[in-house]
């Protein structure tokens, strides 16, 4: 009687913070990503709102708050709102079994990475729905894109992700972090290299972050899935857009990068700290490198990334049972 | 430029100085050689460089540039169309580039190339594809061989006289000027 | 083997790609904040036109012939001529008498243009005008940042604008005639 | 369908209706352009796809056709210079050539030595402006955000020094019948001395951002190829024929100007497919160089305007010319026939990118919609000029 309703209010106390911390993130992110990409290509990016224009992207989301919502003729009203709904939603969730801190999780289930990973599949029935919704040609081909490639893309993230639950011997992030130690040689990716590797590409491909944009890629199809949005629409496929960038470096801090450890600092800083890394690098790729064409992308994936993957699980698997018997 | 164009029914033949008018050579066809002459130049690995029209008073010179990769010296091809009927047979067939350059001269001049694959307006509105802009009023059009290099001549058939030079009498009317010979 | 080397080396040039990114991210940046800086290269634009002033200030050096208006591509400058001034009965009877002497009259009109109308709209700043002016009357201005709200903001009376350079508002141009043409 | 009134526009226009009407059952229309983000400007493609694949492309012109021949027959020879500037936004000087010196030619004027070296400097200047805009806007149509912003950083350097004597930034109408219309500066001469070094020294940096990169070799490499048979069919010409290892350059086989006394060398790539374009132009870029450096050390004292030169009221001499010279896009020709009246009875432009674009409905069939972009942007297309 009293433990159920604690319980709840971790819940309820977690889920505020994390739709508070998505908002947040998500100006960050965009005050970051923008920022950056003036700094590499030499110029100041926004700097007029606010001290280094730390408040544009506040402006922004008013601006697209206050938007006119625009549904093109012929569109299916129903399914074309649901999509950015669909698209923002299972975000929050999957923000809930992240181990920030030691202890600091908004929702202590020992199957959170089977969570994030059941959660992150909806996505691209958003993108799906966006693009069918919408009655737009370009909108159609950037949906058939991006179905194709998340269900692609989704698989190697798993085997990647599974092999390290393996070594850990559990599904809550909580207890593979715990696994880990302070320096980086007792960090997960020592053990799992290649695992870390196929799940950074995977995870490019999983956000349709570029180099892997193509649902969205805007030289040819001018803005993909979500070309008839305005406004707010927008705005959510936009912001999960960040939000997924900022789980799936989470996921990876957590799994390979030893999570909240680290030297003198508090874990959590750690843990901001290397997730800010990792989103760096991100940004930084994308700003760098042309789009791959998309046979190409399915092949990455379908010739290279797959069968790395499950010789990785097999062998990791072969390692841990051979462990047991020693 | 003899040898290529032999057995063809042609009017007239001239080389010409490149270094006057950029055209080593050219040649008047009748429109019903314009076809296996293309085809011609095409074996002999010319490239085509553009089609245009003039407007004269004797019709509607057109006018195609040839040009070669290897060996450069341009090849001049004119076919004279009558402003009553102007209408010609297509070499897009041969030249797949043509097909463009016919599309504009019919935009600009309202010539008509019989068997271009998709002779519809390539440059104008649709809508208002009939004004042919480069056409002239019947006063202002000028003689072609006032304009024309005649160039060295090498053939010309008996009856054309689009090129030879007007008789004393004719000579002092406007813009009739002895054309330039190489 | 050659092939794995060869997928390394690939992968290589993504890395070198990221350093040259990364390079440039902490170089300083170059971007001119404008309404704060200007670029400095302005000495050389070619902006719209103007009138080269004469010695007197207000006053320029255009003798109105025209021919910068026939030279130009575009039509977009309009010379409007002086009026002959009425002529005085002593000068009237000095006419006749040089009239009767065969000579040619002088012309006392004022060379100086009345206006000198110029659409900005139009011109393409090709400079045929200049190179046409037999007394260098034309030049450009360095004036990059000509903005306005509606077109006749870039119809100039380019003699008005010489006038309001030199700080002649509203002066009477009829007052002095005569100035011009000792400028000569 | 009663839900909707209006809906008559969504059957396409002419063009679409026209294309539509071979289209196979099933297969999907779809307009790229006249407004989106790879077709720089107003072009616009209709393409049958099925699935990802172009059945058949066909380009559409005329969204920013000026009819620049027409306004050849209304105004006089030396009134006409400032159109050639806006026909080619990329090379403007280029286009100014070709005119120039077409009517040159049909009056038999000579231009003075010192003017020859003058237009050879700035025109390859702004070959290499015109080669940066390209890869630039290449590379963003392939994906990559930032490296139009350092080819406009370059490109900004160049148009500084040809501002110096044009004035102008972009559409420059500097070139006159009988020579230029400014000397060029000894600081503007300084600064072209100063810059040649300069920009060697960023190649290497081209080369490491994008040229290795491996992702961008997969997406260029094998797509697109033009056989030489093809451009001959299409009159293809300037990269687009050399990257189809076609030895043809205008400024070697058809001589002008001073070209002939210097050294440079004409690249050429057997590739052909769209990396065959991408090399040549690259390499383009440091013949360019060479090509400015041996300028400035030969360039004369002297003239730059020839003695008496054409008014804006001279009058062409009756006959005709062809003048061709080599544009960043390929052979840029100008065809003037005069009748020794006030303006040119007839002037022909001939537009590189118009036979390059030509070839694109031939080319993209069968390749995918990413491809078509690819290979779109590696003809290097500037749509006023196509249009002219």
């Amino acid at each position: 009687m009293n433990a159920i309703p604690a319980e709840l209010l971790h819940i309820v106390i977690g889920l505020v913070a994390v739709a508070a911390s998505v908002g947040l993130i998500g100006l960050v992110m965009v005050w970051v990503e923008r920022k950056v990409a003036g700094h590499i290509q030499r110029r100041p990016g926004p700097f007029e709102v606010g001290p280094s224009g730390v408040l544009q992207p506040l402006c922004d989301a008013l601006k697209l708050v206050g938007k006119q919502l625009f549904m093109p003729l012929g569109a299916d009203p129903i399914l074309f709102w649901l999509a950015p709904v669909l698209a923002f939603l299972p975000v929050l969730l999957l923000f809930l079994p992240l181990p920030v801190g030691d202890g600091l999780q908004a929702l202590d289930i020992n199957l959170g990475l089977l969570l994030i990973l059941a959660f992150s599949g909806l996505a691209v029935l958003s993108v799906l729905l966006a693009g069918w919704a919408s009655n737009n040609k370009y909108g159609l081909l950037g949906a058939a894109r991006g179905v194709a490639q998340s269900v692609a893309y989704e698989i190697p993230l798993l085997l990647s992700v599974l092999s390290v639950s393996f070594v850990a011997g559990s599904l809550n992030l909580a207890t593979v972090v715990e696994g880990q130690g302070t320096w980086p040689w007792n960090w997960n990716i020592m053990t799992q290299p290649l695992a870390f590797l196929i799940y950074s590409v995977s995870a490019f491909g999983e956000t349709n972050r570029a180099p892997f944009d193509l649902p969205e890629a805007e030289s040819e199809l001018t803005a993909g899935f979500h070309t008839e949005y305005s406004g707010m629409g927008f705005g959510l496929f936009f912001l999960a857009e960040y939000a997924n960038m900022v789980v799936v470096c989470a996921v990876a801090t957590a799994l390979f990068l030893g999570g909240w450890h680290g030297p003198v600092l508090p874990g959590p800083v750690w843990f901001v700290l290397k997730v800010s890394a990792l989103m760096l690098l991100m940004v930084f790729a994308r700003w760098t490198f042309p789009r791959v064409r998309f046979d190409q992308l399915l092949n990455i994936n379908w010739k290279w990334l797959l069968p790395l993957a499950v010789a990785n699980l097999l062998l990791t698997a072969f390692f841990v049972k051979l462990a047991q018997f020693a | 430029m003899e040898a290529l164009l032999k057995g063809l029914d042609i009017l007239y033949l001239a080389k010409c100085d490149a270094a006057k008018t950029g055209q080593t050579w050219q040649a008047f066809l009748p429109a019903g050689s314009l076809v296996r002459a293309a085809e011609r130049l095409l074996k002999a690995d010319y490239f085509i460089e553009d089609i245009c029209a003039v407007d004269c008073v004797e019709g509607f010179v057109v006018v195609y540039h040839f040009d070669h990769f290897e060996a450069p010296g341009r090849v001049t091809l004119r076919v004279v169309v009558p402003h009553a009927a102007p209408q010609l047979p297509s070499i897009a067939g041969i030249f797949s580039g043509a097909e463009w350059h016919e599309r504009e001269t019919r935009d600009f001049h309202g010539v008509l190339f019989t068997g271009n694959p998709n002779f519809i307006p390539l440059l104008i509105d649709p809508e208002m594809a009939d004004c042919f802009p480069l056409r002239k009023e019947e006063k202002a059009r000028a003689k072609a061989k006032a304009m024309l290099e005649a160039g060295e001549v090498i053939f010309c058939a008996p009856a054309f006289t689009l090129m030879t030079p007007d008789a004393p009498a004719e000579a002092n009317e406007p813009g009739g000027d002895q054309p330039a010979t190489a | 083997m050659k092939e794995a080397l060869q997928t390394v080396s690939d992968l290589w040039s993504l890395m070198v790609g990221l350093n040259v990114t990364k390079r440039y991210f902490l170089e300083p940046q170059v971007t001119v904040r404008y309404p704060w800086k200007e670029v400095d290269n302005l000495a050389t634009f070619k902006g719209h036109l103007e009138l080269v002033s004469s010695k007197t200030p207000g006053k320029g050096k255009c003798i109105s012939c025209g021919m910068c208006a026939m030279a130009c591509p575009s039509n977009c400058l309009t010379v409007v001529k002086r009026k002959a001034p009425k002529p005085t009965p002593e000068e009237e009877q000095a006419l006749a008498e040089a009239k009767a002497k065969g000579e040619k009259p002088k012309d006392k009109t004022p060379k100086d243009p009345e206006k000198f109308l110029y659409d900005y709209t139009l011109c393409s700043l090709c400079g045929t005008c200049m190179e046409n002016c037999p007394v260098g009357a034309l030049d450009f201005t360095g004036s990059a940042y000509l903005a306005g709200y509606t077109r006749e903001d870039f119809h100039f009376d380019l003699v008005q604008v010489l006038k309001n350079q030199a700080g002649l508002e509203g002066v009477d141009e009829t007052a002095a005639p005569g100035a011009g043409q000792s400028e000569g | 369908m009663t839900r909707y009134q209006n809906i008559d526009h969504l059957a396409g226009d002419f063009y679409t209706q026209n294309f539509a009407q071979t289209a196979a059952e099933g297969n999907l229309i779809l307009n790229l352009g006249p407004q989106h983000p790879s077709t720089h400007g107003v072009l616009r493609v209709v393409v049958e796809l099925d699935g990802e694949y172009i059945m058949r492309a066909e380009p559409i012109l005329g969204y920013l056709h000026r009819m620049h021949e027409k306004m050849a027959e209304v105004k006089t020879a030396a009134q006409f210079i400032p159109n050639m500037g806006r026909v080619d936004y990329g090379h403007a000087l280029g286009w100014n050539w070709a005119f120039v010196g077409a009517v040159e030619k049909a009056a038999g004027i000579e231009v003075p030595e010192r003017a020859e070296y003058v237009r050879v400097i700035t025109c390859e200047l702004n070959r290499i402006a015109s080669h940066l805009l390209w890869w630039g806007a290449y590379l963003l149509d392939l994906g990559a955000f930032t490296p139009i912003m350092y080819a406009f950083d370059d490109r900004e350097k160049v148009l500084d020094i040809l501002q110096d004597p044009t004035g102008s930034r972009l559409t420059y109408s500097y070139y006159r019948i009988g020579g230029v219309a400014k000397d060029l500066s000894q600081d503007c001469l300084d600064s072209i001395r100063a810059f040649i070094p300069w920009f060697r020294s960023r190649l290497p940096m081209y080369k490491d951002l994008v040229t290795d990169n491996i992702i961008l070799r997969k997406r260029i490499e094998d797509i697109g190829v033009i056989e030489k048979d093809a451009c001959r069919r299409f009159g293809a010409t300037g990269p687009v024929a050399r990257g189809s290892g076609i030895n043809y350059d205008v400024r070697r086989n058809e001589p002008y100007s001073v070209y002939p006394k210097l050294d440079f060398e004409i690249p050429t790539s057997e590739r052909k497919c769209a990396r065959g374009r991408y090399d040549v132009r690259m390499a383009e870029m440091e013949q360019c160089l060479r090509i400015i450096e041996q300028a400035l050390e030969m360039m004369p004292e002297g003239d730059i305007l020839v003695k008496g030169a054409p008014k804006p009221s001279w009058k062409v001499p009756a006959g005709e010319a062809y003048f061709a010279v080599e544009g960043a896009r390929g052979k840029i020709g100008a065809y003037v026939v005069s009748d020794g009246g006030k303006n040119i009875y007839r002037t022909k432009l001939r537009a590189p990118g118009f036979c390059n674009l030509s070839l694109f409905a031939e080319v993209s069939r069968g390749t995918i919609l990413a491809d078509a972009v690819a290979i779109l942007g590696s003809l290097d297309l500037i749509i006023p000029e196509i249009d002219r």
